[in-house]
């Protein structure tokens, strides 16, 4: 098969990755490392059970042009109360995406997107997201981040 | 320095008061009045007997929710419409790293908004007096099943609170299932899990422990599961346990899956002490399921078949709804009634695969090179030598999240849909058997016209979630 | 006195006015423009190419409701979310008794109410142009299947609207279908159905033909159904037809089920003409259903793994919802889905089970048998052969409800869950293989301490439904 | 297995059974048979795809106590019109009932039950009926019927 990676353009775009929480499913952020990597991005991966501090850290020191957060073990919304205000309070202003089955038991996804976009998320995944998805994405969304290159829209 | 050797009662009181002492529930934890209430307990709940004297693989599934009565409700329900043999009460994740005072909000938000905020049963909360309201109530016996690297306060109320089973193991809790804690920690703290398992076995309350075969649920190679099984078994005994269930989750491939239960069973024969009774369980398919449940009945089916096939002493079933969060009991008991109507069809039948014997002897040659590995490494104790292998890489478990392995190995399918080892890094394994897999993998790659890669592992990692059981390229082959 | 021979054009020509004026559709049928239709299909909708060429097991489900728009919309459902390969119209039970009236006034009642007032689609009401609408609507090859015995104007109208695969047999859909149409009356209209297909096949359009294996779907013995296979596909290739897909219905017994369905495509490659293309297909479970959509999965389940062993062309999927009443568009497709996903985890397995070719070897000597004592009744004519043996009991079928068969033979589950013959009343087959099936049936009533008796049969009748293969006494074995 | 035939009492239990309208699923009422058999009753087969006028003809025949029709194939509304103007027209006062899968699709029973109760079926069975249970009704059913003995009255 041969890959395609998408062009994620010349300015340096490290995406810090992390399990949030104390949930330590990997798997996931492993294929999420290997998906963002093949498509050119420099991916700091914090592994599981990151806390909100460790991802500002993260962030703060990489110059992070986005913080990626994963959440398995249903208890997300738990998890990620206030983690906005940790960026803020480090000065980070990231593009932020949180992904994963961020509910406990089997609930309704557009509920959970609207809790998660809530509480400051730029993008709210679910776990059936293709990896490309969330590469492409990010791509679009970095790029209408860059002021010094003129580029068409792309529609979301 | 830490040895395999069994906790002495001095000290086994000195932990014991300690733990007690980290949680308020700890209190009521009295030993010889907990024994009173084992044995006032029937037959019929009596975790071992019931599972070693079953003449054929008995069902349990996975479940467990914050407040008593709806626990209550939901076991009841997994007995009487699932037809579960035995039932388990898994345990939330704040209990599970120790957070009792968060896992105390959780539970007071479910008890007043109704909700299920934890994802599972608080059971050091409810305490002593809950666990046996739980235990009384329900009609067939009941493991603890969490995942907490610290178990000690959680193992001395539930025992005390009248269960018979814990899941788990110093390995097996740690390297899937937490980053930071450190292998000879963890080991430390389940010695004394198992201690007071033993001590209850002494007086005649044999409680079954189970190490948790899975391990990160995803492609993992038979052999190392079954390596880490015997030492946890090994690790056990030697703390007194006699009744050990050593697990093992289904890869797929039925030969493969079939000699590794078979493999698992002699060799926990072999390795384990004489008076030890030890029996397996056998985990349905643990990694990523597919997002439809008609498809997911498709891979619990196949698991039953194995099952039939195999004749573990126990199955853990996994419900339709497994990819999507926490199943609905409706859909719990359909994943126990599936599996059961799958067996029973099929276990009457004679079915002698092609090919068993030759798979089983691999994965035993493959674990005796990881047990010798441990050996050497500490120099005859397996607790120094599963430390100490497991910092070189000798031992090691694909896709650990934990700082205490080093995750470096990489398993992908053969042409035949087998786990074979991709990525060896340190681990320890004679030549002619990284042959054989190497053999076996690029027979693949040939297949695929492909280069072996982690594009191959992260295929793999989907297949069934995408409806098969090997990640081919798309369009390919 | 009719022998197996090839329809004249001219009798064709007569038997086909005739039949048109029976109902006012009928005059719609014109086979030149009828040719041109079917050449004007894409490739993707010509039915025995499509099955003929496909390198795993094509999945088909059952589906019939009496609107045209509905049953537009469910194909599409099934096509779409089951992902059927091959699609079915199932036709209304009226139709099948050639009431056309009655059929009529079910589908009006249905188009006023908005209910399915008929249990299929009543083609011959639809017309020729209703009928080509559902194949244009359609992106994949359709089925006609029905039941019924003289289904002279359903084939001439599905034919010429564009249907290219029509199920059913003067035999198969005589003996389990109905009680008082005589096999010779049968087997007379079927050729003529046969002929017609053969006259498309002549001018290019192969029509799929495919005899209705499973029969009264109620533990037949394997051998029983391929007999009946051979002689259908030999009267249908006696009339031209060159695309025939023999059926076989899933006795829940793997090896029993892969040999049959391995001795079903040899016998069929043997016995019919070499320009023949043989084709088979297999039917999940056909007999009584548990009343539980999730032991029906596991039914289901276990279909999907025989298939994936013995690989037919075609496997015929069942839904959670058999036991209750025709399935609701989603349980039907969730049956097409659990069947690939199982199918599709097995089918790059190597599986290969001890026994077949000894079960294979069985079943092609007691299959000869049957085929022997045709040729013999019939003085060499296939069609005299049938019929005087039927008449003698020489062949016969379990269960069966019509007058044309004996319906004596009488079959049980052996020790290992096979089928095999308890009662052969006149049966013939000879003494060395009536010995093989008593010395198995009296293991088995050895093991379960009960005479051989009826009511065996009756247990085993309800076993699959009460969730076992075996009809064991209960608390019995 | 011990079988333990319900003793019907002592009058002549005839009963006739049967598949109405044109289907011809057979199974069920073979089990069916060889169950009231075995039970004591005498037991007429009428076989697949009777009709409402056979049913009466055999009853009438017979002196049936009882007509039990079956129906699995999802027309048994349309075939059993008239059904009991048929027996009634024959001057039959027999008990009947009806079993099988009796609506066409996933059906609510109780609806199901309702509809050939009004049809006047004095018991309506469905798919998942256990053949001792319709044997124990029966027996009950016939009992209540017999004046010359005096009988407890079971309750059904
Ligand atoms: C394997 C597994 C485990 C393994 C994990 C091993 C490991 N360390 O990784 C083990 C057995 C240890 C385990 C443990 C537990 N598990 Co678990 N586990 C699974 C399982 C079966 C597969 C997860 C997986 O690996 N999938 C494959 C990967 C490739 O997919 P993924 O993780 O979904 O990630 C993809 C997408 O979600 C998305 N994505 C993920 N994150 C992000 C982030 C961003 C920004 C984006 C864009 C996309 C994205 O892209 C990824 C790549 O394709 C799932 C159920 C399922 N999905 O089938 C349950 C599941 C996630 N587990 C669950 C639970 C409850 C637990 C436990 C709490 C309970 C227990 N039974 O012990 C513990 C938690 C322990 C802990 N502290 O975290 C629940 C969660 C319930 C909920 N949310 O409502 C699930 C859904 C099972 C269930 N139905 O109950 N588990
Ligand atoms: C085997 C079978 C067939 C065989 C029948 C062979 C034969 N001649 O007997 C074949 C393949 C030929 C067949 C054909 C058809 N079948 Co069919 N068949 C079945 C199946 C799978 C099992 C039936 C069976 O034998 N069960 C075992 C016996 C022991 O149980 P039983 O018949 O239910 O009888 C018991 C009880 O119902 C009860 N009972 C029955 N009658 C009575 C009467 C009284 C008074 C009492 C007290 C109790 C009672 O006691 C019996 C003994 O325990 C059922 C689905 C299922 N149940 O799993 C579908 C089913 C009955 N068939 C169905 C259909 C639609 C058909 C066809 C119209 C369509 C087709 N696919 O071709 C044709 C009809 C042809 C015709 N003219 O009748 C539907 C009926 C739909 C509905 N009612 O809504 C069903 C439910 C399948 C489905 N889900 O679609 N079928």
């Amino acid at each position: 098969m041969s890959r395609c990676p998408i062009d994620p353009g010349t300015m340096s775009q490290t995406v810090v990755l992390g399990v949030i929480g104390s949930d330590a499913h990997v798997v996931g952020i492993t294929i999420l490392e290997q998906a963002f990597d093949a498509a050119g991005f420099d991916v700091i991966n914090l592994g599981v059970q990151t806390s909100q501090e460790e991802f500002a850290e993260a962030a703060l020191e990489h110059d992070a042009a986005a913080v990626l957060v994963s959440s398995l073990y249903g208890h997300a919304e738990q998890d990620c109360q206030g983690f906005h205000e940790t960026l803020e309070s480090a000065d980070i202003d990231a593009t932020t995406y949180i992904g994963g089955n961020l509910a406990v038991g089997q609930d309704d996804f557009e509920e959970t997107r609207a809790t998660f976009e809530a509480l400051g998320f730029d993008r709210v995944f679910d776990s059936e997201t293709d990896t490309e998805e969330a590469v492409a994405a990010l791509t679009r969304d970095l790029r209408q981040q860059t002021p010094e290159t003129e580029r068409a829209t792309i529609s979301s | 320095m830490i040895r395999d050797e069994r906790i002495s009662a001095d000290e086994l009181r000195r932990i014991d008061d300690e733990i007690r002492s980290n949680w308020s529930t700890g209190d009521a934890v009295d030993f010889e009045e907990a024994i009173d209430y084992h044995e006032s307990l029937p037959p019929k709940k009596r975790f071992a007997d019931v599972l070693e004297s079953a003449d054929k693989p008995l069902l349990q599934p996975r479940a467990g929710v914050p407040r008593l009565d709806d626990q209550v409700e939901l076991l009841e329900y997994l007995h009487g419409e699932g037809k579960a043999d035995l039932l388990p009460t898994t345990i939330d994740s704040y209990t599970r790293d120790n957070e009792y005072e968060k896992a105390q909000e959780g539970l007071e938000k479910a008890r007043d908004t109704g909700e299920d905020t934890l994802n599972g049963f608080p059971a050091v909360n409810h305490g002593v007096e809950g666990c046996r309201e739980l235990i009384d109530a329900i009609d067939a016996p009941i493991e603890v099943r969490h995942g907490t690297p610290d178990a000690r306060l959680l193992a001395a109320i539930t025992f005390a609170g009248g269960f018979q089973s814990f899941e788990g193991g110093p390995i097996s809790y740690n390297i899937p299932y937490t980053k930071r804690h450190g292998l000879e920690e963890t080991i430390e703290k389940w010695q004394f899990v198992d201690r007071i398992a033993g001590a209850y076995t002494e007086r005649g309350v044999r409680i079954n422990r189970e190490p948790f075969g899975p391990l990160t649920g995803t492609l993992v190679p038979p052999s190392i599961a079954i390596a880490i099984m015997l030492v946890e078994g090994k690790l056990a005994a030697t703390q007194g346990v006699r009744s050990i269930t050593l697990g093992y989750g289904q890869v797929g491939n039925i030969v493969q899956d079939v000699a590794a239960l078979n493999a698992l069973k002699k060799l926990g024969n072999e390795y384990l002490p004489d008076e030890v009774v030890v029996t397996t369980v056998f985990h349905e398919w643990m990694g990523g399921f597919p997002p439809d449940e008609a498809r997911a009945n498709g891979v619990i089916s196949l698991g039953g078949m194995t099952a039939s096939i195999a004749q573990p002493d126990k199955v853990i079933t996994k419900s339709p709804q497994e990819f999507q969060g926490v199943p609905t009991k409706e859909a719990n008991s359909a994943g126990l009634r599936t599996t059961r109507q799958v067996i029973d069809m099929a276990i009457e039948q004679q079915i002698d695969i092609d090919g068993i014997e030759e798979e089983q002897d691999l994965i035993e040659r493959e674990t005796r090179c990881l047990m010798d590995t441990i050996f050497e490494h500490g120099d005859g104790d397996v607790v120094q030598g599963t430390i100490q292998a497991f910092d070189s890489g000798a031992l090691d478990v694909p896709f650990a999240p934990s700082d205490s392995a080093a995750g470096a190995v990489l398993p992908a399918r053969d042409d035949d849909g087998r786990v074979r080892i991709f990525e060896w890094a340190d681990l320890a394994m004679d030549d002619d058997i990284k042959e054989i897999h190497k053999a076996r993998l690029s027979q693949r790659a040939d297949t695929e016209g492909r280069d072996q890669s982690f594009r191959m592992v992260a295929d793999d990692v989907d297949a069934i979630s995408d409806g098969k059981l090997i990640g081919r390229p798309q369009g390919g082959a």
